[in-house]
């Protein structure tokens, strides 16, 4: 596990990318060079104490050279909102990097990754990294419709092969991007060796069961609502399966999200809450 | 100015270099926090409450957040006491600072057992004291019910009494009409030290999909929302009893620290804090210095319900 | 979509044309809101605590910020029932709007005396029905000791319903053990509705001068800090409950307005935001009929109580 | 009494004039042809509800030509510390004209203005009228040290005589205020025919025994926390004596800084609180 830090990182950059969703680019000397893809970081979203808890946000992009870290956010609430009226050159107090990330398998050769609409966040980076370690990555975006795309270029540019989803036909394949998935394992007979997901808890489950289904290893990245972060408060779990299963009914325990997730074996989430 | 002014205290006969400690439950098992804290500035450490077996909790989503503060309905998961005493607690023996077990039970019986089964390895594994949950508002049975009436109060206080010289703190809820009248069972009873105040019971609903917010229903709110409450109760008790207090509620800066310490409490417990900014415990212990520095008073215990009326 | 939903509802047999009602003490005798509020859109106007004699109320400061809250310790200073009667009741006849009297009263023959008085007066002078306060947590006597206590409770109710056929609202407190017992208390005794919650006790230390921030010591704690705590409430007792129930606690938008509805309230008063912002009342108004709207509900009276668990 | 409105008014200008001290000038189209020398409004000083409540504010000039009013405050807590934070062509939301404002009698002929440190702030406007109507305004200025002393200037190129004094001795005359004003009265044979005053308490307590010891008809400008602002919730009282005196003891009530205030006869105030 990387190390934790607690800093105040300024704000280099910040932009409306699509509607409500911005990109920023932060200085962040330490974190950038602990962070793995598929980590998050907390933070304060405001300068008071209103809203009172930190905001978790995953790492989209990681430059260990320059020493910077990209976030990619949507506004939902108030947390997200004054984040983004934020300040270029503001200092942002933040606790990361944090959660478990990715497990990129180095027997893995074909790579696929779905992210649905801001469920792209953390993928970028992931995409970078199975990239450098000479993997033939695919990138399934799905999203509501062609304005909440993002990210599409970015992808490319790092030499992923790129396919679009939008519900409403109005970009891409129309249609659910798990819809797309299937079709690319059935028809196209494009076989990954593993999947990486993130989004909306109803395609995360759909996925899982394609996944299983054809026997690939599928690694989602869950949410929940966090308050310490860090492992302390228990607030943040989600329903797992426990190994030993005595009998035959499903035994589960509660996980951390923020310590340990966010990215859980899709086989194990128990999806029925 | 003083030089050096002197925060040592003295809770249910634990010596601690501050008044400073965590509320359980918002510290984990310490461990979590050594990032961002040294464990040895800390008072006292009190982890999340442990339970005789391990316990699952709630399902989720157990936290939310309200103006100002914050529910939570974790439902008191925890890895139970063995795992505790093999796992956590020799962590915790290589630092300087005592540590306090907050504890749970459906039953008195439970109690009893887990306070026994403390008691047994309290010297080697070093723990300091018991913090005893009659307070817990997010689980079925026992939890709260055992702190809402002053006769349940003494009894369980009473029968964990009788099993344990530990240093005994019990931890009052404030969801109730009076709580003098607890907080004078608990005295009665033998309490070494009275630490207040837990959660109020509260609850969120989501008006979209008209179901309630967290999981459980309700959940304890906590953070600076219930500070009022909190201080004013901490006021009431001190006029009550003849232990010392520990005051807990709200407490995110110096500020409200020596609110608390001005109405009667000896120590202070950081909570929801600690989830804002983990470094919460060591910015107080250092702004209550600089407070006694700058007016000129010696010793914190002078200051302990000190307030003019 | 719903063309022009119901927002019409009964409470203890007054007609409100729609739930929003104003909290005692926030919105003076009424007229004081006229340059922000046309008083004809109001479900009620509910007054200024009024007493038997005119009350002088406690010394300042009489409030306090805290955070997301206020405590006030106001001490009921009001101008007594005849002036009332005499200076106030005339201007609001104006509106088409129901007035309710918040009473209160240091002993039962006072309570009583008043309601007569009352009673007396409320066809001419257009008095809907009186909110009994038996839950003010800022004066000496009587105030909120009435409603800590179900036998107490069930005795100011049972006498004053004697003495009146106006409705009959009485006002809880959460400063309390369990509310659900005081509210069946209030229902047996004969009240028409239930409001709740009044404020919770509190307190505020200046650390400077180390005197508490309040010249009362303690106050009441109004705002959205106590929200989460007013909803469980209020849901406890819609749970217990055959009459209707009115929520208080917190609101300043329209999304708090709904929580309380579909946590069991059939209408809403709104406190401490009439401070903030003097057209609050009118914008919920305007809101809930936007949400009835937007999904579809034809009839306020459908998403009372409707939470789902 | 004025119309009272409740109106986004917009921050054309801010300056910082002494250290915490800061000068806004605000358009205010209505609120400015409704405002008296003396009234207040009351501000939303963040754009959230955090902090809750509002926070009142003198009107320190009123420019009824060009439809603007001046405030002129001093960061004391987190409200008017975010309130220096708003940016210029921010919208404040804000009620008022609120309170009674002072009470220039037409008879007199000499005028005395006393300000304590930020209490200065409603007396501007009052000397503006005050000159308007062809009185002799003189005007004191206390406070703990010179770059404590503002508006200085303001007055005097108003008209009016100005003398300043500074607890440490750093500018003017070397002491409080009010010994000041007992020289001007006793030494110097200066008799005002009114006093307006506005300060922190002990001055005006003691300004208040200077003028009924020397017959002089005073006005004292008043503080205290306020909730709504509009006379509704009485939180803001302060001990006023009342008018009929049977017996010998004081008796006192209990009036609103707000709408029964905050200028009171300096006579009718109860100071032992
Ligand atoms: C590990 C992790 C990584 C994340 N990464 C990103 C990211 O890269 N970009 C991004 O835009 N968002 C991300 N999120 C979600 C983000 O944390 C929430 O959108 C944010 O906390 C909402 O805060 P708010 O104050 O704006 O909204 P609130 O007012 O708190 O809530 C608004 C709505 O969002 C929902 N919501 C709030 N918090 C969460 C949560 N933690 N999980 C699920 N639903 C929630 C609520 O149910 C509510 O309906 C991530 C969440 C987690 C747990
Ligand atoms: C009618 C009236 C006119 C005023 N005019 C001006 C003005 O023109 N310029 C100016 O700078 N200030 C003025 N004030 C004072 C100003 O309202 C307070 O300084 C402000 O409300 C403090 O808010 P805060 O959030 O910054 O401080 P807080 O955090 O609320 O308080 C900080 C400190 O200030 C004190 N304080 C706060 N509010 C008041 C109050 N209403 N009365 C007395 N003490 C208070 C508190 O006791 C505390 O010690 C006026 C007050 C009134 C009642
Ligand atoms: C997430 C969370 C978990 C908690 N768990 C416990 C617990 O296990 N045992 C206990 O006695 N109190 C528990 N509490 C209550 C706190 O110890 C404390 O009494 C309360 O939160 C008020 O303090 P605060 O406002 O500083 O948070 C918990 C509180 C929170 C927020
Ligand atoms: C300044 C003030 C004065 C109040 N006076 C009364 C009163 O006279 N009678 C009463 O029953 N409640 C009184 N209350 C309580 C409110 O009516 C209401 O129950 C409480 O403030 C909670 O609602 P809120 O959070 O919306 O303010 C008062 C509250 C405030 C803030
Ligand atoms: S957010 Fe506290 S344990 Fe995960
Ligand atoms: S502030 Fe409400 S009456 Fe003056």
């Amino acid at each position: 596990m990387s190390t934790i830090l607690n800093k105040k990182i300024k704000i280099l950059s910040k932009k409306e990318v699509a509607p409500n969703i911005y990109l920023a680019k932060l200085k962040a000397p330490e974190i950038s060079q602990e962070a793995l893809p598929g980590q998050f970081i907390h933070i304060k979203c405001s300068k008071d104490n209103y809203p009172l808890l930190r905001r978790p946000i995953s790492i989209h992009r990681i430059d260990k050279e320059k020493g910077e870290i990209y976030i990619l956010f949507q506004i939902v609430g108030e947390g997200t909102k004054l984040l983004s009226q934020r300040a270029v050159g503001d200092d942002l107090d933040v606790i990361g990097p944090l959660g478990n990330g990715f497990n990129i398998y180095p027997e893995s050769k074909k790579i696929m990754m779905i992210g649905g609409g801001i469920g792209v966040a953390p993928l970028l980076a992931l995409c970078e990294e199975s990239i450098r370690q000479d993997k033939e990555v695919r990138v399934l975006i799905g999203a509501l419709k062609k304005e909440l795309i993002v990210g599409e270029e970015n992808f490319r540019i790092l030499g992923a092969k790129i396919d679009v989803a939008a519900d409403d036909g109005s970009y891409g394949y129309k249609g659910l991007v798990t819809d797309l998935l299937e079709e690319i394992i059935t028809k196209e007979g494009w076989l990954p060796d593993q999947i990486f997901t993130c989004g909306p808890k109803p395609m995360l489950k759909k996925i899982v069961e394609i996944s299983l289904h054809s026997h690939i290893d599928c690694q989602v990245s869950l949410e929940e609502r966090m308050g310490c972060g860090i492992g302390a408060c228990l607030g943040c779990v989600c329903k797992i399966k426990t190994k030993d299963k005595k009998e035959d009914k499903v035994k589960y325990e509660f996980k951390r999200v923020c310590i340990d997730g966010p990215v859980f074996e899709g086989s194990e989430v128990v999806w029925d809450d | 100015m003083i030089d050096k002014p002197n925060l040592e205290v003295g809770i249910a006969g634990i010596k601690l270099k501050n008044p400073v400690m965590t509320a359980s439950g918002t510290f984990g098992y310490g461990q979590e926090y050594t990032p961002f804290v040294d464990l040895n500035r800390l008072g006292a450490i009190i982890l999340k409450g442990i339970t005789l077996k391990p316990k699952k909790g709630n399902p989720p989503p157990r936290i939310i957040e309200t103006p100002s503060g914050m529910l939570n309905a974790i439902g008191l998961q925890n890895v139970g006491v063995e795992i505790l005493i093999k796992e956590k607690l020799p962590y915790l023996k290589k630092f300087n600072t005592p540590v306090i077990i907050n504890i749970s039970g459906d039953t008195i019986e439970e109690y009893m057992e887990l306070v026994r089964r403390l008691e047994e390895v309290s010297k080697e594994m070093g723990v300091a004291g018991l913090e005893v949950n009659i307070s817990c508002p997010n689980v079925k049975k026992g939890g709260m019910t055992w702190g809402t009436e002053a006769k349940a109060t003494y009894k369980i206080v009473s029968t964990i009494r009788k099993v344990t010289t530990l240093p005994l703190i019990v931890k009052l809820t404030p969801n109730v009409t009076d709580i003098k009248i607890i907080a004078q069972a608990a005295e009665e009873a033998g309490a070494d030290a009275l630490s207040l105040i837990n959660t109020l019971v509260g609850m969120a609903v989501d008006i979209d999909s008209r179901k309630p917010k967290l999981a459980n229903v309700s959940g304890g709110l906590s953070g600076p929302a219930i500070k009022p409450v909190a201080l004013w109760m901490v006021w009431q008790v001190f006029q009550t009893v003849n232990i010392p207090i520990i005051g807990i509620g709200g407490i995110i800066k110096v500020e409200d620290a020596l609110e608390f310490i001005i109405a009667g409490a000896r120590a202070i417990e950081i909570g929801t804090a600690n989830l804002v900014n983990p470094q919460t415990t060591v910015e107080i212990i250092e702004g209550i210095e600089k407070y006694l520095m700058e007016n000129n008073i010696k010793d914190i215990n002078e200051l302990v319900g000190s307030m003019k009326i």
